[in-house]
């Protein structure tokens, strides 16, 4: 149970931060706090106690020994996935938040988003 | 700019460039065998290049792998993912099908077997390592501060 | 017909990478292109739409690999989407003349449709998650697409929020995942169906199915997470906000919720209550914020909110009905209303989003459209289109989008809801006002300078949708009706999809798992 | 890497945070590696360098010490309200959760991990079962995964344009 408890509670200092924090690079970084809990959750999820990498080697006489040993490959190749999900996301929002801090000069979401109307065209 | 930076680190990105571009290829290429794959493989990649581009210059870089290369590159690798997929519906029928697997299948635990799962780590390779040499290199070239607006006008092709 | 089931992925993501490789000064051969594609697909989701079935992809039995699913509800959403990207892909051939790097909007756009696809066919719910992902980070780009700093914001807080559900949905999946041993939507069907004890408050399956009722209604705008989308559509090119209001919402929000509470949850009265709670927040607040602000592009979106609202509520609805196993004929009853008005809502709410782009287009000065007073003055075509489609919304009588609210209210009320039916009664006569005002405006007072004319590409698409926002009603009508949309209402209730797929799964497993035995035994 | 997301959270500094990000990151990948998958540990590694180069980047532009604006005390409200909702769905439903390190297949006897496991071999001939599983069983996921990164860069590349719209005079 405790490893599973230890993920959340990153994810939640990761929750907590996207609600409080108010500079652009300190909310990507909250973003990929939780986006590294989750990918940790779910790898927790497939763990054997006392298991080996999925990875048929030539030490191993007969796969059903594997089987009964290796750790469970589907989470991990849905971790892969969403792991470079999550590197494409932070692309993009690092290139917006460039972008904007060029216009508004900070990365203050309070002072970018109460920006005078003026100041936009 | 061009010349504040240190002859050892040069000369060191000379010599550790092709080493860190075989290390990305042989994890592509032996992806189905040991850790690794086709991401991280691609990334490595794209990691000599930047290293060059940052050593080195920008003239440096794009004389090794110009924009107009990377870009084809991001594009033809994910073609060729879609490809594989495409041939398998023209070989066996079913979109995706293993085709090579079915016919030729190798012998487990040697370098030629998983039929087309070697075809996809090369394509995801290429893919990627076009696609973030391009992200990186964009933002190194951005400049960072000053007046006036920002952005590439070469990327407003009509 | 199931061999094209894997052409309807494949062509958008094909066109999206070919039109990503060319060069910028083949401008006329991309436009033409794209619209190729989008006939193509076109075609193939009408071919699509007589039969039902499954694609294996690689051949692998489905809890295995990944299957696509074309059953009665995936057919017809398949279809709408077909028709209204169709629309837009010929109306943006002309209207993206306003920005640069057309072709890339091209190919984002077609990334966008493949995403849509592949969301409507997957029937895995970590695949889903994937193509969902596909359509909604091209939509944040679709977004910002003029790189103005609005553009920018509105892109930057869809964006970021986004991501944060995303990481929840897949938080979601996992939760499930690791409760029942499978993402694939048949065998969860299977398996939650087997479960001796419910799903009930405090157990991990309704945490999961809390978190991603969560993700996608955030994704879908319902009304306490609304706020990315009236800044959104104001800021997207015309086009993108049709397909956003039209499809990315109600397929990455409302399809992809409805199959996992639905189907892979076997009909969860509790989950239900909470998209009818969504439902109703969004049916009114969208209609509050629509009566208080005259901006054009936040009318409509604000409307769309709230028609989307009706939708999740019908279908919400619909779930609680069926799971306290009254009247299987109601519960029909309210999905079809809730469909039919997805229907509509898609045709309306992309037709009007055109014509308004059309005098954007043809005034060129934004600040002038922003304001809304007389654009439609010189534009007869538009206006009259606007007209109707806003007569649709408003729900007036000889119009689809009446026969679709009536049915929502009718069968709601006689559900045992009278208070909500109630409600949406009120709030359908409070639309009236607020759509009135929004084409009187339009077509009242100073005409704008007109700069650009309207195309007869632009022209020859309004047209289309319109045609399509009025003979929506004859969907209704007994024979059509049984044929599509009590079949896509069955689907959606249906228990356990694909019986007898699961069961020769567990046949394959079994004999695996017993020849496996066998041979251990003997090394031993 | 709990120490190193609250570090990276509330130091003031922008460049530390990002470090403190890096850190959790590697402890992430270290952790993927004692939970016995090499390939991710890998992947991880990989990508936390380059979300350390674009977050630098991003960092660049910033002088070195950024204090934080006056805080309300609303945000801080809502998070704790978030925090607050989520710990009690957590706390009933792990009460009913599956032990840790009781992996689906030993659940469950139709999951398809096993056959992942058993028949990943002589299927696919893919040493590497994740691999087999990525590239192989569910290759149709992987499209996805590399369409996404596909549009990410295409649109990070469009929204790095000078300007979007044409200019007016052109008529």
């Amino acid at each position: 149970m405790l490893p599973y408890i230890l993920a959340l509670v990153l994810l939640l200092v990761g929750v907590f931060g996207i609600f409080t924090r108010k500079n652009l690079i300190k909310i990507i970084i909250s973003i990929s706090i939780i986006e590294s809990a989750v990918n940790l959750f779910l790898i927790l999820v497939g763990y054997r106690s006392g298991g080996i990498a999925p990875i048929f080697t030539a030490r191993m006489a007969e796969i059903s020994e594997f089987a009964d040993q290796a750790v469970d490959p589907l989470p991990q190749a849905m971790v892969l996935t969403s792991i470079v999900i999550g590197v494409s996301l932070t692309a993009l929002l690092v290139v917006i938040s460039l972008r904007l801090h060029h216009v508004y000069g900070t990365y203050d979401i309070n002072k970018i988003f109460f920006a005078r109307e003026s100041d936009e065209e | 700019m061009e010349d504040n930076r240190s002859l050892i680190i040069k000369r060191v990105s000379r010599w550790m460039a092709p080493f860190i571009f075989l290390y990305g290829v042989y994890l592509a290429l032996y992806g189905h065998l040991s850790p690794g794959g086709g991401f991280p493989g691609g990334v490595v990649v794209a990691a000599a290049f930047i290293l060059i581009l940052l050593a080195r210059g920008e003239p440096a870089a794009l004389s090794k792998i110009p924009y107009a290369v990377a870009k084809e590159l991001d594009a033809l690798g994910a073609l060729l993912f879609l490809g594989v997929g495409l041939a398998g519906i023209g070989v066996s029928g079913v979109f995706f099908a293993n085709f090579i697997q079915e016919f030729l299948p190798g012998q487990p635990l040697e370098w030629f077997s998983g039929g087309t799962i070697i075809i996809n780590n090369v394509a995801i390779a290429m893919k990627v390592a076009g696609s973030i040499f391009l992200v990186l290199y964009f933002l190194s070239v951005l400049r960072i501060s000053g007046e006036g607006e920002v952005g590439f006008s070469s990327l407003e092709e009509k | 017909m199931n061999f094209l089931l894997p052409l309807v992925v494949a062509l958008p993501l094909g066109g999206g990478f070919l039109l990503a490789l060319l060069p910028g000064r083949f401008l006329k051969f991309s436009s033409f292109f794209f619209v190729l594609v989008a006939i193509s697909i076109l075609l193939s989701s009408i071919l699509l739409l007589p039969g039902t079935g499954y694609y294996e992809i690689g051949g692998w039995i489905f809890p295995l690999g990944i299957n696509f699913s074309l059953d009665g509800l995936s057919r017809l959403l398949l279809l709408m989407i077909a028709l209204v990207g169709f629309a837009v892909s010929v109306y943006s051939a002309s209207y993206m003349d306003l920005y640069t790097s057309r072709i890339r909007f091209y190919a984002l756009f077609l990334l966008l449709w493949a995403g849509l696809n592949g969301t409507v066919l997957s029937g895995d719910i970590f695949n889903r998650y994937v193509y969902v992902e596909i359509a909604v980070i091209a939509s944040y780009i679709l977004v910002g697409f003029g790189c103005a700093p609005h553009e920018l914001k509105a892109a930057l807080k869809y964006a970021v929020l986004g991501a944060v559900a995303s990481a929840f949905t897949l938080l979601g999946i996992a939760v499930v995942y690791s409760i029942t041993g499978t993402v694939n939507i048949a065998q969860l069907a299977a398996r939650f169906s087997n479960f001796t004890e419910p799903v009930f408050i405090g157990s991990p399956a309704f945490f999961a199915g809390f978190l991603l009722v969560l993700g996608f209604g955030y994704k879908s705008a319902q009304a306490p997470l609304h706020v990315w989308q009236p800044d959104a559509f104001s800021a997207a090119p015309a086009s993108v906000s049709a397909m956003m209001s039209s499809a990315l919402v109600v397929i990455v929000g409302i399809y992809a919720m409805s199959r996992t509470v639905f189907t892979a949850f076997g009909v969860v009265a509790l989950l239900c209550w909470l998209m009818v709670f969504l439902g109703l927040c969004s049916v009114f607040l969208g209609l509050y914020y629509s009566a208080k602000t005259d901006r054009p592009r936040r009318v409509l979106s604000y409307q769309s909110i709230s028609q989307v609202g009706y939708v999740l509520l019908a279908v919400g609805l619909g779930g609680i009905v069926y799971s306290s196993g009254e009247s299987l004929n109601l519960s029909i009853w309210l999905l079809v209303g809730g469909l039919f008005h997805l229907l509509n809502h898609a045709f309306f709410m992309s037709s009007l989003f055109l014509a308004l782009g059309s005098a954007e287009f043809n005034t060129v000065d934004v600040d002038c459209c922003d304001a809304g007073q007389g654009i439609f003055v010189d534009l007869p075509l538009v206006g009259c289109v606007s007209a109707i489609a806003s007569a649709s919304a408003a729900g007036i009588p000889p119009f689809a989008g009446f026969i679709s609210k009536f049915i929502i209210i009718a069968a709601t009320w006689a559900a045992g809801f009278p208070f909500i039916a109630l409600l949406l009664v009120f709030s359908t006569l409070g639309a009236l006002p607020v759509f009135y005002r929004y084409i009187s405006r339009a077509l009242q007072g100073q005409s704008p300078v007109s700069r650009r004319p309207v195309t007869l590409l632009m022209k020859g698409s309004l047209i289309f949708l319109v045609v399509l926002v009025v003979s929506a009603s004859f969907l209704i009508l007994p024979p059509l009706r049984s044929a599509y949309l009590d079949s896509a209402a069955v689907s959606l209730l249906e228990e356990r999809p694909y019986e007898e797929k699961i069961n020769e799964w567990e046949k394959i497993i079994k004999d695996a798992g017993d020849s496996d035995r066998k041979t251990g035994g003997i090394e031993q | 890497m709990i120490i190193a997301a609250v570090v990276a959270l509330y130091t003031e500094e922008l460049l530390s945070a990002v470090i403190a990000l890096g850190a959790v990151g590697f402890g992430s990948s270290g952790t993927f590696l004692l939970l016995r998958a090499p390939d991710l540990a890998i992947t991880q590694v990989v990508v936390e360098v380059i979300t350390l180069v674009l977050l630098i980047r991003a960092t660049m532009v910033v002088g070195s010490i950024k204090t934080e604006g006056r805080q309300r005390y609303l945000p801080y409200f809502l998070a704790l309200l978030a925090v607050l909702f989520l710990t009690t769905f957590v706390f009933f439903s792990f009460a009913e959760m599956p032990q840790f390190g009781t992996p689906v297949m030993e659940r469950f006897e139709d999951a398809p991990s096993i056959y992942y496991l058993l028949r990943g071999l002589d299927l696919t001939g893919s040493a590497n079962q994740v691999m087999s599983v990525l590239l192989d069983f569910r290759i149709y996921d992987t499209l996805g995964e590399a369409t996404v990164i596909f549009t990410a860069v295409l649109g990070a590349l469009t929204l790095l344009r000078m300007r979007g719209r044409k200019q007016l005079d052109g008529g």
